[in-house]
């Protein structure tokens, strides 16, 4: 019979509610709470072995302990799969089933799957990486949710093959599966066409790449303060390119120490990136990343100071088009660093 | 009010069997045929020096490579003209009276026109699945050149030999009563506008392949590539009225099979008069040049408009740039205020995470998949193999390595003829 | 990536070439470039003209950076 | 200005017109007409012209305008998105194709460059 270890926040436990939520992680022989509803789907086929608890406030606010403790917990249990949740829409627990999904299956390397309302902060932040079932917005949709899940566990316990995100309930992650549909394609388009306009919904099969917004943040009040960061998509570079960034590679960025540096010349700088003829900003990589006029602001005062490091990242053979991933991640680090505004160059 | 409906009746004649036989004839629903009369038809075409016939059935362990066209066989037995006008029929505007139809069967062409030639058809195992025409009883045909015969030439003589024994076949059925008949009606523009004036009136872009040698489609005869977007009633199509001349792509050409049954132009034939006002077909090409590919979207999206309807479904055909033709076109129709469905397929890598299409826009909002041709399937071996199983290593799909010793294969989705139709012939799809 | 950079909360200008691309990435405030391969410079000018182009624009890019904007917007000049 | 790796359509074409001959793969080709189309060239056909995959044909024509003028945002979204479309292909796979196969392949490559220029055959 496969192993299953199970996580659930303080409230699914039935110790408290918010008042609780500061508790920390536990662990108890065999099934709590929602595992009941997983126990009947299994059936024979697996039983979960015990089952994590662990206080939302608590998780998030001891991240790093809590996870390093979870994991020693479930280690002892060598289950087949770790199973999180589900979180449905509370934001916090399901942060934490993304969380330490994503943990044990980095560190234990076993399958792991959650389940969540698709606005669930969590879901956003995990869905490309591990398997998130959709579930409806509250603990009222807990049958449908163990139903999709328990078999989807199931599969990934005993390394199935495991179909389209369409078949199997998990959320869309950005990987396309084949699989069967009841009707014909065209018989879809006409159904689609019908609903779209009589104003009714409709999904489209392919997703268009990401075209969602952000809002402008406020202006920079005092620029003559301000510290201003460069950041460039052109793949300017240290010569000799000591990070080795591949000119085929988006997924990597390069960020660098420009203390005490003017002017990026020939000897000192050039681009990695394949997607342009490096010719022009070889012979002048300030014709990207123009560090020279921004040294002169500094000196002149019109800003207070250019940020330390630049961040570079390349395309994949195209300039103009770039992924996303790593930015998120340099984002982040250029907020902690106090920057109050970004120029960001793109060729 | 007669004067101002064309009307199609289509006669199907189920075939549940293929034979070959002294007398070609359909009886019971077998169709039985003269193998020496076929041969001695292609030859008439003194291009090639030498043809043979084979049989493939459903669930026969058969694999035929590579595959070159599929053709249904109908006859004209009332109305003007006469199947695939233009080609071998003269140039009369067909798509009324009545047609029969040898329903379950198809005649497969098949040959090595240039070194590498594509298309798989499995009769029987998990290939099947993929492709329709495992459901068909087939007659296939192999043809040899005379020696020396340019590949053009080679390519239109193969062509030909499919359409002059489809039409060979299909005249066994001129004097047959149909089993199932099928009526289709389309009204003139203000006819339309007078029977269904509360429903909304679609019509469907139907983007057809043109880009030079293999790679061509042919309306009445001509050449999709040297037209503009027109306009063409759905029954002209159920007579042939389009035909294929690709032989690239395997997966997500069209055939001439896929032409005369075009499902969407079928799907919205079911619905014309209860939820929906079928209006007419607009064909548009797919042409290298992208100044054509810019004039013959916004001549589709001017028709669209002139025809005042609301909503349109577009179809694609191939693989690459035809996707900035598909893209184009639903942005100028949207940008008219007509809603669009369009339906593609998709090259998202064997793993299924690279981008899906070589185009994108946002208001390509509502979209059909046919499935990822990179996906890698397993083709078991068959004990009978039609055609030129060696091509296997060298065309789309395939890799050094997949043909394996003892037959099998192992390749991209897109060897398989049809499998992920853009017409949306097939369930297949992709999440 | 530029999207990413507004979402933590730091203004950011968008300097590049292919204004629509910029639109269609969600940048907000955006002033438009040179050429591809040297969004920032011209070859064919001489090193001080060069230098007068940029100045040019990375003043275009601080004021774009001052300038409260509520929609995406294209700093011409 | 024809851009091509293929020494059919160079040797056929070549008194007719401005061809700029690369020895070397369809990559490179892209590659060049990027850098053109980054330097303001029009793009004139498609890079992806005919239905052949990128790891099925070793040749590639591409046409692109004798003048350069303002950079054209369609050219460069079309030829960058050809260029991602090639690299999904898997590149490592070198197919070993006959000297029979490259000639047919050269053939469908001049074929489809003629239909832009309306040559018939």
């Amino acid at each position: 019979m496969l192993k299953v270890v199970h996580y659930i926040n303080q409230f699914f436990a039935n110790i408290g509610g918010e008042e609780m939520a500061h508790v920390p992680a536990e662990i108890r022989e065999g099934i709590v709470g929602p595992g009941l509803a997983f126990k009947q789907a299994f059936g024979d086929e697996a039983e979960i072995v015990a089952t994590v608890v662990c206080g939302d406030s608590y998780f998030n606010e001891n991240m790093e302990k809590a996870k390093k403790d979870i994991i020693e917990m479930v280690k002892k249990y060598n289950p087949d799969i770790f199973i999180a949740g589900p979180a449905f829409n509370a934001g916090r627990y399901g942060v934490a089933c993304g969380t330490i999904a994503q943990a044990v299956k980095d560190e234990l390397k076993i399958p792991v799957l959650t389940g969540m309302y698709e606005e669930n902060p969590g879901a956003d932040m995990f869905k490309n990486s591990i398997y998130i079932v959709s579930t409806k917005n509250s603990a009222a949709g807990m049958r449908k949710a163990v139903k999709t899940m328990a078999p989807l566990a199931l599969k990934l316990a005993k390394e199935e093959k495991i179909g389209s995100s369409a078949e199997e309930g998990y959320m869309p992650n950005g990987k396309r599966v084949n699989f069967y549909e009841k009707d014909r394609g065209s018989k879809r388009a006409v159904k689609m066409l019908l609903n779209k306009l009589n104003g009714k919904p409709f999904t489209t099969e392919f997703p268009m790449p990401d075209f969602d917004r952000v809002p402008p943040n406020p202006p920079v009040k005092d620029i003559t303060k301000a510290t201003i960061a460069l950041v460039t998509s052109g793949g300017i570079v240290p010569k000799g390119n000591p990070d080795h960034i591949e000119s085929s590679s988006a997924s990597k960025y390069g960020k660098y120490d420009i203390d005490g540096v003017m002017d990026l010349t020939e000897e000192t700088f050039q681009t990695a990136h394949g997607g342009y003829d490096p010719v022009y900003a070889n012979e002048d990589p300030d014709r990207v990343l123009p560090v020279d006029i921004m040294r002169e602001f500094e000196k002149e005062g019109k800003i207070g100071k250019l940020y330390r490091y630049f961040y570079a990242t390349v395309g994949n053979g195209t300039a103009v088009k770039n992924a996303k991933a790593f930015a998120e991640k340099y984002a982040k680090e250029l907020k902690a660093d106090g920057v109050d505004a970004v120029i960001l160059t793109s060729t | 009010m007669e004067v101002n409906v064309l009307k199609l009746e289509l006669g199907y004649i189920f075939i549940k069997d293929i034979q070959f036989a002294e007398q070609s004839k359909v009886e019971n629903g077998t169709l039985y045929v003269n193998k020496e009369d076929v041969k001695a038809l292609i030859l008439e075409d003194q291009n090639f020096k030498s043809a043979d016939v084979e049989l493939a059935r459903p669930g026969e362990s058969i694999r035929i490579i590579p595959v070159k066209d599929v053709i249904e066989p109908r006859v004209k037995v009332e109305g003007p003209g006469g199947i695939f006008p233009g080609m071998i029929s003269k140039v009369e505007t067909v798509g009324s009276g009545k047609t029969n139809v040898l329903k379950g069967a198809a005649v497969v062409t098949t040959g090595k026109i240039v070194g590498f030639q594509e298309g798989i058809i499995d009769m029987k195992g998990p290939g099947a699945e993929y492709t329709p025409f495992s459901k068909l009883n087939n007659l296939v045909l192999k043809c040899e050149p005379i020696d020396g015969l340019k590949q053009h030439e080679h390519e239109k003589a193969l062509r030909f030999a499919g359409y002059k024994v489809a039409e060979y076949l299909g005249n066994l059925a001129k004097s047959l009563t149909p089993d199932e008949v099928h009526t289709f009606e389309t009204p003139s523009l203000t006819e339309g506008l007078k029977l269904y004036p509360d429903l909304p009136r679609v019509a469907y872009v139907l983007m057809l392949q043109s880009q030079g040698l293999m790679h061509d489609t042919y309306v009445y005869g001509v050449d999709a590539k040297k037209s503009l977007t027109t306009m063409i009633y759905p029954t002209e199509i159920m007579d042939g009225a389009i035909v294929s001349g690709n032989c690239v792509s395997a997966c997500d050409k069209n055939t001439t099979y896929h032409h005369l049954n075009n499902p969407v132009i079928q799907d919205l034939f079911e619905q014309h008069g209860k939820t929906l006002n079928f209006v007419c077909v607009i064909i548009s090409n797919e042409n290298v040049y992208l100044a054509d590919k810019e004039r013959s979207s916004n001549w589709s999206a001017k028709l669209a408009e002139l025809l005042g309807v609301d909503g349109v479904i577009v179809s694609e055909e191939g693989f690459g740039n035809p996707d900035t033709d598909l893209i184009m076109n639903c942005k100028k129709i949207e940008s008219k205020g007509i809603k669009t469905v369009l339906i593609t397929d998709e090259y998202a890598g064997r793993d299924g995470t690279s981008q899906s299409l070589a185009d994108a826009d946002a208001k390509a909002n509502a979209v059909v998949s046919g499935g990822n041709a990179n996906e890698v399937i397993e083709l078991p071996p068959m004990d009978k193999v039609i055609g030129h199983p060696e091509v296997v290593d060298t065309i789309a799909g395939g890799f050094d390595g997949s043909l394996h010793d003892d037959g099998s294969i192992t390749a991209e989705l897109q060897v398989i003829t049809g499998a992920t139709n853009e017409m949306g012939f097939n369930r297949l799809s992709a999440r | 990536m530029v999207k990413e950079i507004e979402r933590v909360g730091i203004p950011v200008v968008h300097m590049c070439t292919i204004v629509p691309i910029s639109l269609t990435v969600g940048a907000n405030r955006i002033v438009p470039t040179i050429a591809i391969p040297h969004p920032l410079g011209d070859p064919s000018l001489s090193m001080e003209e060069e230098k007068d182009i940029r100045r040019k624009l990375l003043s275009r890019a601080l004021k774009a950076l001052q300038t409260e904007v509520s929609e995406q917007t294209v700093f011409e000049d | 200005m024809i851009i091509t790796n293929n020494d059919l359509v160079y040797s056929k074409l070549k008194d007719d017109y401005n061809i700029l001959y690369i020895d070397g793969s369809f990559r490179d080709v892209l590659v060049k007409t990027r850098d053109k189309v980054h330097a303001g060239y029009e793009l004139l056909t498609h890079p992806l012209s005919s239905s052949l995959k990128p790891n099925e044909t070793p040749y590639k024509s591409v046409i692109i305008s004798d003048k350069k003028g303002k950079l054209n945002f369609n050219s460069v979204y079309i030829i960058e998105d050809a260029i991602i479309e090639y690299d999904k292909f898997n590149m490592n796979i070198i197919k070993k194709i006959s000297e029979k196969i490259r000639k047919d392949f050269k053939l469908i490559d001049l074929t489809v460059l003629e239909s832009a220029l309306n040559i018939n055959y």
